[in-house]
């Protein structure tokens, strides 16, 4: 399993903040989880996660798009942010 | 050295005290205090008439447990290690604040006052840049999450381009 | 606004309640505490070698009384002006200050922290250039007037250049 | 009478902070006034007062050592100064 996280507009546009995938593909990256992710989740999170602005992390650490992923991996999608 | 993210609030007071306490050979202190402002920070949430500008009813901070304080932490570390600071601290809060309520607390120890005004700025800069922090303002507009704007995009920058 | 120029101790939190109380639009407030370092700060008191250096017991400071204040007033007028900041409050002690005392208090309320910090540099550095204040170390190396560091004076002049 | 005041190290060069001058001279300046200020006092006070590095301010407000002075005027002499 692969846990997916959203934060901020993109928990709002998925409609939930937290989801789980199986994790059987042994070649999938970022964007691959992203792509099956999306199918079963309202259209606009497609549109805002795809928007360019969108940064990764797996298990809580700056990655990127094409970064591999596995079963266990934690992997989170961040909107731009805004804190301080 | 310490990164604190919590909704509780914090005593400036205090803090400041403890910092002092744990420096004693300190000379400059510096901090930074953020607050919630009562209006929308963007302007297409904002009137133009400023006089009837709509007001906010309060923010909602969320973040990502874990990774942030990790990125506070490396950026702490950063600042202690290129501006020969002595101590720097990070108070943040999360959840629900209301307008005028503190947000965000930085401090810096140091041996002289410029380097503890650049690590402060500095810890300010990539905190906004990069620290895995949202906020949503709610009021009378509605409500709507902040991206990270242009003019922190350029402050957190400028550390790259000068090389000290 | 104010300049307040005495010997007595300020409390931090005190203060900084102060500011917000008097600030409630402002976003940022920045401020800086100079405190007394236990150590002479000049080359010629201070030891080659650090785990023998001499001690200062205290430092005596004096000022111009009504000059100062006059000063202190200008600068913190021009820091309000220039960076386009709310407020703006120094408290200088002055007198018999012991190791780890508080000296100097500068605190800046704004919108924006870009311009707070900018204030709150500005103003210290030509409080150290310009007011009217001289600090005495005495300790264990005798007594000695510091005069104004060639450090200070550049951070002073760094001002002027940058017209903004 | 015009009022003389020394600070810090001057005033102890002087051994005094603070020294009244008839005024009778009208054209005076600073410079003339330093000049008669220095003959009653220790030598130490002449060396500091003329080192370069001091400053002057006539009725608390900056001025230079051409500035000229009258009967009523408070000159104070600035070595570098050390606060903050």
């Amino acid at each position: 399993m692969i846990t997916v996280l959203f934060f901020a507009q993109l928990s709002e546009s998925a409609g939930l903040r937290e989801v789980r995938l199986d994790a059987s593909e042994t070649q999938m990256s970022v964007r691959d989880l992203a792509d099956k992710v999306v199918v079963e989740l309202p259209k606009q999170l497609a549109l805002d996660l795809f928007d360019g602005t969108v940064l990764v992390a797996v298990n809580k650490k700056r990655a990127d798009w094409d970064t591999r992923v596995h079963a266990g991996d934690e992997v989170a999608f961040l909107p731009p942010v805004s804190g301080g | 050295m310490s990164v604190i993210i919590q909704n509780q609030d914090f005593d400036v007071g205090l803090e400041y005290q403890r910092l002092c306490d744990a420096n004693p050979k300190a000379g400059a202190v510096v901090f930074f205090v953020g607050l919630v402002r009562d209006f929308y920070s963007e302007p297409e949430q904002a009137s133009e008439d400023s006089d009837s500008s709509p007001n906010i009813d309060y923010l909602e901070l969320e973040h990502y447990a874990g990774m942030t304080e990790s990125l506070c932490q490396e950026t702490i570390t950063q600042a202690i290690a290129r501006f020969g600071v002595a101590d720097a601290r990070v108070i943040h809060r999360v959840g629900k604040l209301s307008a005028r309520a503190q947000i965000v607390f930085v401090a810096v120890a140091g041996q002289h006052r410029s380097e503890a005004f650049q690590a402060a700025e500095f810890i300010m800069d990539y905190l906004k840049s990069t620290a895995t922090i949202w906020k949503k303002e709610v009021g009378s507009n509605g409500a709507h999450w902040l991206g990270m704007k242009d003019k922190d995009a350029q402050a957190a920058k400028r550390w790259k381009s000068s090389e000290r």
